[in-house]
């Protein structure tokens, strides 16, 4: 056994050390040097639940700021004013989100077997992505954080831009400039806080440290400051979730990115952003997020989002763009759920980004499937693929299911309880969180619209003959799918276990920092 | 207690199939995909029946209803449980949804014969088992949410079992997303009862809502009831949402039978009883009225339909109609015994209408059928019996439940007279009733035949198809037989206690609710009629209902058997309302019109904002850039827009290129700027700073 | 008085030197009214007393610089003069300059608290030299690496092209 | 009262001896060694003169702590010279450099003829004066420094004989050097005859008395022209596009950093010593100019650098950009921090922005022209060297985890703690512009399809990038370290 | 009587001189002589300012470098010019304009 310390440093830098070994290996096991390595590091990621069992006190401690575990710091610059730490941990936030992250990447990782071009460089750069993320999910210091944050974007832009479809310039550019925006206001709110920071006579960077009260001014004095620097966090996370009206560089992105690629940035690199509001935006600026202006824009976007999101997709006609525009509906809920401040809607949120993670991953992965087998995406032009390809069809139906929010698939538990929690709410007065309620649930019959018309239009219908001798799902392809399609059962019907186990009491903790309660 | 665990193990049995099939169905093959389907089935059927007798053999006494639950999740710190409920209501349902699933199952085993996707079709039949019985057992809203889905779900993929048929594939999405519209306000209506009584747990929330948690709320609990009743009305096919279910005949004749006769589309109405006592009376008087639109309104659709099945569809919708209404109007007993008698009749009469297609060779239009009766004897018969039944004779199961739904009616008009159409209408609708399925069976099974070649070549169905069809005609005699409804015991504050029923109909009423918001209210309210016996309208709802059937059928006679009426003259003469009908009121064509419309046009916006607006706004402020550089003498070249990404960045990429335009490789140009610039300073320094 | 007088001559061929450079087309008479000019500075010098200094703006500018710069003349001057003319916009632009220029610096001259405003006599060479080799021994120094590296890459920059002369492009 | 120099004073000015006689031993074997031997020989002897100047000012450092300790500044030379760390640290650092640049001169061109002992001369000849540029605060020195460091330059630029744009790029270069310096001289003498005197300090104490007047603001804005002009200000940047795009790339990455840094850390010391000095509303104002400056600065090079198709113009848009974010650490005034920021992004500057025109250089001697096109497709013409310059191009957006951002992060961090929060802001939107146009040199590298011949990579080049490239990561993860080594640094010789 | 002021005066038109001609004028030569106009109004600067008893001999020492500085530039210059001459065959610095945006 490892010694527990540094298991979150190992599980975070393995697929580092996994792109320094692809730099020298031979050109052909270059894919399977980084299947092995992704799956090491999945590996490892699943020696952190025996951290996660016991009593409810034992997984979420006593406060937020005792939720962590394997907790790893190292001084990394303390000089001139600065207090930086290479300070990694997770908590029941971070930690099924690092579970998601590893398994996800492995799972595109041998999606991406049929990448041929530059694969060396590709997989350098998917494993710098792994470690990316990773990072971003387990940093428990902002700046750790921010340089993590930053690190997907480099080579997210080239595996768009070089592995991706025709306009895969466009969309890569268009990713880069947006997320560097986001990230760059985030980097004004890290200044901000940081040297408004007083823990113990100095500045602190450490999230643990700023989501105590007293290290930040009170909120009474600097109210600007506070409501300054969470508008600024959450654009930042905003053009990553990706919220109305900073969304349009995902459907470029999604579209355009090769297929395992678009797992990744659909499954985990959107998650990002209700990570950030969930990690960084309330536990440290705890007053801004529970004002009733921040609540109102959050949920109102939130509701756009779902509505938006769910007609956009409706009137697509690209398969892909179709699934692109259903995960800016999804991520919707996060939104809401998160903005309405109820334990239940964070849970939902929680739970809706792990679930989205998952189900997302596999529409994707599904419509690269039928991308691989026709080269087009055209709704309009596929159809009755049922008859050909049954089990394809199968897998499709419970990922696409599963997305549409049917209960017992991993959908539903996230819409319902962000719906249940916003009716909830208390922050919005009786009446609107009840009104952004009942708008954002009719969501659910344009979500319905849209998957059953796909699903109608794709696999339904008469078989045609162009489609004759499609060949079926490989085994390879059932592979990757099927821990998905368990997935999404398994979180569908075991919410708990599966997820609320382990951050439910984090996310109590964290609605307790916020002054109502 | 035992009673519990038996019905989940009965329960979980179809799953079981549901689990085996969906995995090596294909391996298992035809036919015994359908053997383990239907002996899975049958076996909870026996399981069921078993629990029946005990549960009936206990004495009154001793059924106290039996609530199971185990923890699932925790929606912020209320629990949520997913369990079962156990009372007479859950027995008596449970029990018939495993027979007539048993039925079907194996009639569906000859009817299915030869079909390329045979094991799938068992696959989904039972999960769909397995989700009906689901629904029948839970006993909280969010369980009952849950199963509802997923019957839903499995009525998407069997209306769409055919998918190769676009009109297939239409329909089964049709019919998902026409629920979906009644899911979402049933969603809300739970999230209404969520949010304030703490809990989805039936018994829990009745509790809160008898302590009084929605006083001082409005009417929160009417809109909340109304809610919960619009999932009712999307399953159930009521008005509004009745729009899917005549279209759902595209699937398979056993799943129409099934799904969108028996259980499914009678779900609503068992919701509705299962929820009933949180309605009040403004709530049940709206569904009273849904009710009786509905039952009208489809009992007329259904004169002039001409495929067997759409007529049989139609006459469900009333059917459905009827027992709403009868909900609505308090008759909470008489409703549910006209589901369990109805589900008994309806899925005979649509495997009868089943064996009759499965005969006529996929033939499914009425006026091409005719004296199938000396081809088909024993279909022809039990086609009969419930073509009687669900016209209320005497005697047949059929007569005694809508004897109540009637009496119930009638005294509801007599404390609320101005609602007197409550009886009217459904008076009327029972002649009509006894109408069309007099038309349907005289067009099938007797008259000439008009088709020779189907005619010729029609057969009488294997037996694997005709003994269930024995089998539901000998329930569909029998089960009204020897009931008779409770004492109702007044026992104040809206609570009342039943006594001394008999039959299935005493059973029933065991379940009905002890206490309800509209009876507290009702009673709150000073009854200006004086009481009158119930018997009293009982025995006018006979005369009523009797002299209606009566009218019926010998209308139908005159017109179709005797021709002394011609039909095609009198649609000549009444064409508005005939193509009115025919047309189904035009009601698809206006969803069709506004909502479909409507949505995709929002689509569309949605769309063309993604790409032109938001893309573009500032690739519009770039443009007033670049105009505005045009006007002050500049020419801005705006050649290689293709970096250009959009927004901001086409602004700072013409502000760029505005701003290289100073860089003009002339270095005079250059020392001039420099100078000028210089000389500006000077010039504040000199004359504007001191 | 003769001083006033003599400053005025000097000034008046300075300011004449310069609007003729100003108007002239023609390079070669620009290059005879620069040393014109260098020449009047040379006067100015003398009238300030700084005898050393005129004689080395004699020697040096006259002599050198503007030899040099007349070489430079006749080693480019195959140009036609009338096509160097400045564009009529850069003419009113550069007036403008000009005169804010030069009314902003006789405001700041008029104005400026002048560390000193009283006439010395006249400095000898010798405490140029002693100056020289004393107090400003860096710049001193560093003018000789200066002088050094700048004639290395001139000679470098002026030497003929070799192979290909004659070939245009 | 004259100052005879002492002879230690010599010894204390060491390494610049060592470089000047380096310039005479270049020029002494070029007479006596064979002619396609220079080459190797005098590229030689330029590395060895070039490292003994290094080694010897690292062994001063101690002797110039000892000063500091014992006298509050030590002068050189009639006062001309500043000897403290901050010039054997600019000492070190240009020669450091040098020796990159001059390596990859001898990599990039083949100069067996007469040419490469002059293009040597001139470059240590430029050192010489950026090293003096930076280490004094006698007016009339700096001024001759400034000239020996611009001189060589305009030579330097047009040093690609027979090349058309070099031969109009040196004469842009030098009429607008001859024009600003020309001007500077005039604000000299102006600053003279406010003070009677060439010693800055001397001249800000007496510009500190009796308020601001428009002579002082005339005389200071004169100045201020010539040392914008070094770091390539707007306005007075317009000669780096020009300049950069006609030398060859080592000369423009010659230019782009070393002049450009020699002169801030100039700025930086007369900035301190005015602030320290000037009164209140004075300091404000100067704050002001410097805000206004930075900003105008890096916007119109942010802008105007993305239309550009020569990588090289590119780069140069580039390093006027960089210069405004630079010439924000002298905004802070009164802060040393500032200052150090400005040196630790000085350092970290070098590595990306010699490493940049290094590949640029390369690609440019495979393909004839520094042309985006040129640059199509490189991601598979040679990896390496692609993977490498996307390491420079992101750490000159400022990403981490390269250097790039570690130094733009204190800068911003040194701003923010001093309410300049308009430049914080001013920073990251040009950082996202500025994203535009490194990202197009991304994208031809790797979303173009290459067409032009594979490029090679000589191993001495691709040490000298392997170590610029390693040194901005490694930079980024002891950028702590960095960081305090330079406040060290600058708390010791302005605090 | 002359005094410092006229010097100063003088000089600053000089100064305003040599710029109007580098703006104005295309032939690089000419901008050359602009900038020793300049030149020569610094130095008049230096020595008029050492004339009148501010920083002693220093302004002419000053003076001394600067016309050291003015022939080095000049030098400098017009290698550069001969260099532009022979590549560009014109002496017109306007002919120059391979490199602008």
């Amino acid at each position: 056994m490892m010694n527990s310390t540094w298991l979150l440093t190992w599980i975070i830098f393995l697929p580092l050390i996994g792109m320094g070994v692809l730099l020298v290996v031979p050109k052909k096991i270059i894919r399977e040097t980084a299947l092995t390595f992704t799956l090491a590091t999945f590996i490892l990621s699943l020696l952190m639940i025996p951290h996660f069992q016991g009593s409810s006190l034992q997984i979420s401690g006593k406060d937020y700021q005792d939720g962590f575990k394997l907790v790893n710091v190292v001084p990394w610059i303390h000089s001139s004013g600065f207090n930086i730490d290479y300070r990694v941990g997770v908590d029941g936030i971070g930690f099924p989100l690092v579970l998601l992250t590893t398994l996800i990447c492995f799972l595109s990782c041998l999606a991406s077997w049929n990448i041929s071009k530059g694969i060396r460089g590709y997989f350098i750069l998917f494993l710098l992505l792994e470690t990316g993320m990773i990072g971003v999910f387990t940093a428990l210091d902002f700046f750790l954080f921010y340089v993590f944050w930053e690190l997907t974007l480099l080579p997210m832009y080239f595996l768009i831009g070089i592995w991706g479809g025709p306009r895969k310039e466009y969309a890569a550019i268009k990713f880069f400039l947006y997320t560097l925006l986001g990230s760059v206001l985030m980097l004004i709110a890290m200044l901000w806080l940081y040297f408004a920071s007083n823990y113990n006579g100095e500045h602190t960077f450490s999230f643990i440290h700023l989501s105590m009260p007293g290290v930040l001014p009170s909120y009474a004095s600097h109210q600007t400051m506070w409501i300054v620097c969470f508008a600024l966090l959450y654009v930042g996370f905003a053009v990553k979730i990706p919220v109305f009206p900073f969304h349009t560089w995902l459907p470029d992105a999604h579209v355009e990115a090769p297929t395992p690629i678009s797992m990744i940035l659909a499954g985990l690199l959107l998650k990002m952003g209700g990570y950030g509001l969930l990690r960084v935006s309330y536990p440290v600026l705890p007053h801004a997020g529970a004002a009733h202006v921040v609540a109102w824009v959050l949920g109102i976007l939130g509701v756009i989002n779902i509505i938006y999101g769910a007609l956009c997709a409706m009137a697509q006609t690209d398969f892909k763009k179709l699934v692109a525009y259903s995960s800016i509906s999804h991520m919707g809920f996060v939104l809401l759920g998160i903005g309405l401040l109820t334990e239940a809607g964070f849970q939902g949120a929680m739970f809706q980004m792990i679930a989205h993670g998952i189900t997302s991953a596999a529409m994707f992965f599904l419509v690269g499937v039928i991308y691989d087998r026709v080269h087009h995406r055209d709704i309009t032009r596929l159809g009755g693929l049922a008859g050909q390809m049954p089990i394809y069809t199968g897998l499709s139906i419970v990922g696409f299911f599963a997305g549409m929010g049917l209960p017992g698939l991993a959908g539903f538990i996230g819409e319902i309880y962000v719906l249940l929690g916003s009716w909830q709410a208390v922050v919005l007065g009786p009446m609107g969180a009840r009104v952004l309620t009942v708008i954002s649930a009719s969501g659910m019959i344009l979500t319905a619209g849209y998957i059953l018309w796909a699903i109608q239009r794709v696999y339904l219908g008469p078989p045609k003959p162009e489609y004759a001798n499609t060949p079926d799902i490989t085994l390879r392809e059932i592979c990757v799918m099927a821990p998905m399609a368990v997935l999404s059962i398994a979180l569908g019907v075991l919410p708990w276990q599966t997820v609320f186990t382990f951050a439910n009491g984090t996310l109590v903790h964290v609605l307790k920092l916020l002054p109502s309660g | 207690m035992n009673i519990a665990y038996a019905l989940i193990i009965a329960f979980l049995l179809p799953l079981l199939g549901f689990g085996i099939l969906v995995f090596f169905g294909r391996r298992i093959g035809e036919p015994r995909a359908g053997y383990l389907a239907a002996g899975l089935i049958i076996a909870s059927a026996i399981i069921a029946s078993g629990s029946a007798v005990s549960w009936i053999s206990r004495g009154q006494e001793n059924r106290i209803p039996v609530s199971i639950s185990v923890p699932w999740i925790y929606v912020g710190s209320q629990p949520v449980e997913l369990g079962v409920r156990v009372d007479s209501l859950t027995v008596v349902m449970f029990t018939m949804v495993t027979i007539v699933s048993s039925c079907i199952f194996v009639y569906s085993i000859g009817y299915m014969h030869g079909d390329k996707r045979f094991p799938r079709f068992f696959t989904y039949l039972s999960l769909f088992g397995f989700s009906m019985l689901g629904l029948v057992l839970a006993n909280s809203l969010l369980g009952l949410f849950i199963f509802w889905e997923l019957v839903g779900i499995c009525s998407y993929f069997l209306i769409g079992f055919w998918f190769e048929k676009d009109s297939a594939s239409n329909a089964a999405k049709k019919a998902f997303i026409v629920n979906r519209i009644g899911d979402f306000l049933f969603f809300v209506g739970i999230a209404i009862m969520l949010g304030m009584t703490g809990g989805v747990n039936l018994e829990g929330v009745f509790a809160k809502v008898r302590e009084g948690v929605f006083a001082g709320h409005g009417s929160l609990l009417t809109f909340a009831g109304i809610c919960l009743f619009f999932g009712a009305v999307g399953k159930s096919a009521q008005f509004p949402l009745h729009v899917w279910l005549p279209d759902a005949m595209e699937g398979p004749t056993p799943v129409s039978a099934l799904i969108h006769a028996a259980t499914m589309v009678a779900a609503g109405v068992y919701l509705v009883g299962r929820i009933f006592p949180v309605f009040t009376p403004t709530a049940l008087l709206f569904i009273a009225h849904i009710g009786v639109i509905t039952l009208f309104g489809s009992a007329l659709i259904a004169i002039v339909m001409t495929d067997i099945k759409r007529v049989l569809a139609y006459s469900t919708v009333s059917q459905l109609g009827y027992m709403i209404l009868a909900l609505g109007v308090g008759g909470w007993v008489a409703g549910l015994f006209h589901l369990i008698t109805h589900a008994c009749f309806k899925a005979l009469l649509f495997l009868g209408s089943g064996s009759v297609i499965h005969g006529c060779h996929g033939e499914q239009d009425i006026r091409k059928m005719g004296k199938l009766h000396g081809k088909m004897p024993i279909t022809s018969i039990t086609f009969l019996i419930a073509t009687l039944a669900i016209a209320g004779f005497p005697f047949l199961s059929g007569f005694y439940s809508k004897d109540a739904m009637l009496a119930s009616m009638l005294a509801f008009t007599w404390t609320h007279g101005s609602h007197w159409i409550l009886f009217i209408l459904p008076s009327l609708a029972a002649a009509i009733t006894a109408f069309y399925m007099m038309r349907v069976y005289l067009l099938t099974f007797h008259t000439t035949a008009k088709d020779e070649h189907i005619y010729h070549h029609a057969h009488e169905s294997p037996k694997v198809m005709w003994i269930p069809l024995a089998l539901l005609a000998a329930l569909t005699i029998g089960i009204g037989w020897f009931g008779a409804m409770p004492e109702r015991k007044a026992m104040g504050g809206g609570v009342y206690t039943y006594e001394g029923g008999r039959g299935l109909v005493g059973l029933i009423a065991e379940a009905q609710p002890r206490w309800a918001v509209s009876w507290q209210m009702a009673e709150n309210l000073k009854s200006e009629k004086g009481e009158v016996s119930h018997q009293v309208f009982h025995t006018w709802a006979t005369i009523v209902a009797s002299s209606a059937m009566a009218m019926g059928i010998i209308f139908a006679f005159l017109v179709y058997s005797l021709k002394l009426i011609s039909a095609q003259r009198m649609a000549e003469r009444f064409w508005p309302i005939y193509n009115l009908l025919v047309n189904k009121f035009y009601m698809d064509e206006l969803y069709r019109a506004t909502f479909v419309a409507g949505v995709l046009k929002l689509a569309a916006m949605g769309k063309w904002i993604d790409k032109n607006i938001l893309d573009r706004i500032a690739d519009g402020s770039a443009r007033w850039v670049v105009r505005w550089a045009f006007f002050s003498g500049l020419t801005l070249d705006n050649r290689g827009v293709d970096g250009a990404v959009n927004g901001a960045a086409s602004l700072a990429l013409a502000g760029g290129n505005f701003a290289r335009k100073g860089q003009t490789g002339r270095v005079r140009n250059y020392v001039l700027a420099m100078a000028t610039v210089v000389a500006i300073v000077v010039l504040v320094a000199g004359f504007v700073v001191r | 008085m003769i001083e006033t007088i003599l400053f005025y001559i000097f000034a008046m061929i300075m300011v004449v030197s310069g609007l003729a450079i100003l108007v002239s087309t023609n390079i070669v008479r620009m290059a005879y009214w620069l040393i014109g000019m260098l020449l009047a500075v040379a006067g100015i010098y003398f009238l300030l007393g700084a005898y050393f200094l005129g004689v080395v703006q004699i020697i040096v500018y006259v002599g050198g610089v503007a030899v040099l710069v007349v070489f430079g003349v006749m080693l480019t001057s195959r140009q036609l003069a009338s096509q160097l003319l400045p564009r009529a916009w850069e003419v009113v632009w550069l007036i403008c300059v000009t005169g804010i220029f030069l009314a902003g610096l006789v405001r700041m001259i008029l104005k400026g608290p002048w560390a000193g405003n009283v006439k010395q006599s006249p400095q000898t060479v010798a405490e140029i030299g002693r100056s020289l080799l004393g107090n400003f021994i860096g710049p001193f120094e560093l003018a000789s690496v200066l002088l050094l590296v700048v004639l290395l890459g001139a000679a470098y920059l002026a030497r003929p092209r070799v192979p290909t002369l004659g070939i245009k492009k | 009262m004259i100052e005879v120099p002492k002879i230690y004073e010599l010894y204390q000015i060491w390494p610049v001896m060592i470089l000047i006689v380096t310039i005479a031993l270049i020029l002494g074997s070029s007479l006596s060694v064979e002619r396609k031997m220079w080459k190797y020989f005098l590229t030689a002897i330029a590395a060895v003169g070039l490292s003994f100047a290094i080694c010897t000012a690292g062994r001063l450092m101690p002797v110039a702590l000892a000063i500091k300790l014992s006298r509050p500044q030590e002068l050189l030379f009639g006062k001309s010279i500043i000897f403290d760390q901050l010039f054997l640290f600019m000492v070190i650092f240009l020669c450091v450099f040098l020796f990159g640049v001059i390596i990859l001169s001898a990599v990039l061109w083949s100069r067996s003829s007469w040419e490469w002992p002059v293009f040597l001369c001139s470059l240590v000849g430029s050192l010489i004066g950026m090293i003096f540029l930076c280490s004094t605060r006698h007016l009339l020195f700096f001024a001759i420094a400034f000239e020996l460091a611009s001189m060589p330059s305009y030579v330097l630029v047009g040093f690609r004989r027979f090349n058309t744009k070099s031969a109009e790029g040196s004469a842009k270069y030098v009429i607008f050097g001859a024009v600003c310096s020309a001007i500077m001289l005039y604000g000299i003498s102006l600053l003279y005859g406010l003070s009677g005197s060439f010693d800055f300090s001397t001249i800000s104490f007496a510009l500190a008395a009796g308020g601001v007047g428009v002579t002082k603001i005339v005389a200071l804005v004169c100045l201020l022209v010539g040392i914008a002009f070094k770091i390539s200000l707007v306005p007075m940047h317009f000669w780096c596009p020009d300049a950069f795009e006609a030398a060859g790339a080592d000369v423009a990455g010659w230019l782009s950093v070393a002049s450009k840094s020699a002169a801030l850390i100039a700025l930086a010391r007369f900035v301190q010593i005015l602030h320290l000095s000037g009164t209140a509303e004075f300091n404000h104002s100067l704050m002001l100019t410097f805000t206004v400056l930075a900003i105008l600065t890096m916007t119109v090079a942010n802008l105007s650098a993305y239309w550009q198709t020569s990588v090289k113009r590119l780069m140069a848009y580039s390093s006027i950009a960089h210069a405004g974010y630079m010439v924000c650490g002298i905004a802070v005034l009164g802060d040393v921090m500032g200052v150090a920021a400005i040196v630790s992004y000085v350092v970290v500057y070098m590595l990306m922005n010699l490493g940049a025109f290094a590949v640029v250089g390369l690609v440019e001697r495979e393909t004839g022209s520094d042309d985006l096109k040129s640059f199509a497709g490189l991601g598979s013409r040679n990896p390496y060297l692609s993977a490498l310059m996307i390491i420079f191009l992101f750490s000159l957006v400022g990403i981490p985890p390269f250097a790039g951002f570690a130094v733009k992060w204190i800068m911003l961090s040194v701003l923010w703690q001093h309410n300049l929060s308009i430049l914080v802001v001013a920073i990251l939107a040009n950082t996202l512009f500025s994203m535009f146009y490194y990202m197009k040199i991304a994208r031809a590298i790797y979303f173009e399809d290459a067409t032009l011949p594979a490029v090679k990579f000589p191993v001495l080049a691709s040490v000298v990038l392997t170590i610029c490239a390693a040194g901005l990561i490694v930079l980024f993860i002891g950028w702590g370290a960095m960081n305090t080594y330079s406040n060290n640094l600058i708390t010791a010789v302005l605090g | 009587m002359i005094g410092l002021t006229h010097y100063l005066v003088l000089s600053a038109i000089l100064m305003v001189l040599g710029l109007a001609i580098i703006i104005s004028k295309r032939n690089a030569i000419a901008i050359l002589i602009g900038v020793e106009f300049i030149l020569n109004a610094a130095n008049l600067n230096f020595i008029a300012f050492s004339r009148h008893g501010i920083g002693g001999i220093s302004g002419q020492t000053a003076g001394i470098f600067v016309i050291v500085l003015a022939a080095a530039e000049a030098a400098v210059a017009l290698a550069i010019f001969l260099n532009f001459y022979h590549q560009i065959s014109s002496i017109d610095i306007d002919r120059g304009n391979q490199l602008k945006g």
